[in-house]
């Protein structure tokens, strides 16, 4: 599973993307971001505050209780700024 | 329904681009066409030295095909057309265009509000300004999400 | 506040009209922009050969001049153009144009739809269209009058 | 007192501004057609609909019940389709 961060979740993770392989019992995408907190203390700091993080799936912005459902890409970044 | 979508780096002409999208996309039918172009803005007391706009590509793209498509079924548009610049950039510079036709202003008005509002909140792109006292993220503001709201 | 208000016969360029206005009044403080302009519209099953727009320039002038104020005492503009032709002209051509400067999006949409809503039913300008059935005048619409009154 | 038409009054009526000197007791708007009307039959006509006429004393757009207060230049015209 691919992971890629955005804006300053990429700039704190110092890594634009990266590859995972969580287990079976990681269904959801909250369920994903505890998994990874708890291996890497770095993701846990940046992900303190959750409703910072926007997420997206497979190229589609999605809630953070989505089962992941075999996705291929997981997203994560902040609010969007654009325009 | 005529709708383009262009991500580049590249600065663009906006009222180049104004006459090319009405030249490419205008019919006899076509009698309101707004324009509406973001630029780079600045404190004068404050100033920012250059803007970072990052995004991720494949997503910015279904985002915007997603809100076009949502607007050509709300406002009876002829045309749109959205160009969203990504990089680095400086004050007064475009970082987006987009434009509407319509048989009617309020339609064409609309459209382009809807699109931008949308735009403002749901495309994922990201500002970074580089100012006096280093670089910094720009927050997303409350105001845009409101602004999005009220077409719900 | 940078307004200005053109009344002429000659057609004009939509797109460098846009990039004048933005070159003559754009400061580093600007954020949007918004351009509409209106077309000679025509309908493909009967079609017009031509538009003809009669005015009274006296009035015309005074009539926008207190549009454009009343524009920018409610939103935070920074300068506004209108051009607005008179005489004779072919489907497809540019009418009127209306462009607005703003560090905001919001405030350079509204004022520009402010303009138009007042523009179309309070600016002395009569329109004659040439078909295939002679020459009629056009009548004034309902919805015109609502798209104003929503702003009281 | 200068009178302007303009649109399709002006080409019912088939001038474009005359110059008329309406008796003191004609003090409005609505007063100066009604001596209008009554001195000329074409006139009449086509002020017969007094809803369908917009009115302006001096370059500033106002109703029917205006006095007329010395003003120079009365203008008389259908709702406006501009823009």
């Amino acid at each position: 599973m691919k992971i890629l961060y955005f804006a300053w979740l990429r700039e704190r993770l110092n890594k634009s993307d990266e590859t995972v392989s969580p287990p079976d019992e990681v269904k959801t995408i909250d369920q994903l971001m505890d998994w990874m907190s708890a291996r890497d203390e770095g993701f846990e700091l940046a992900f303190a505050n959750r409703k910072l993080i926007r997420t997206a799936l497979d190229e589609k912005i999605v809630g953070h209780d989505t089962p992941l459902d075999g996705a291929q890409t997981v997203a994560f970044f902040p609010p969007m700024t654009g325009g | 329904m005529d709708i383009r979508i262009r991500l580049q780096q590249e600065i663009f002409d906006p009222g180049e681009e104004s006459n090319r999208f009405l030249k490419e996309t205008a019919t006899v039918g076509a009698g309101a066409t707004v324009t509406f172009t973001g630029l780079v803005r600045s404190d004068p007391d404050n100033p920012i030295h250059s803007l970072t706009l990052e995004h991720y590509p494949a997503l910015a793209r279904a985002q915007l095909d997603d809100i076009t498509r949502e607007a050509s079924t709300r406002f009876p548009l002829m045309a749109i057309t959205i160009i969203h610049r990504f990089g680095e950039m400086l004050p007064g510079e475009p970082i987006v265009q987009v434009m509407t036709l319509s048989p009617h202003r309020q339609a064409a008005f609309e459209g382009a509000q809807f699109i931008m509002d949308f735009l403002k909140t749901d495309a994922p792109f990201w500002k970074k300004e580089k100012g006096n006292d280093g670089e910094s993220w720009v927050d997303a503001k409350a105001c845009d999400d409101r602004a999005r709201d009220r077409w719900r």
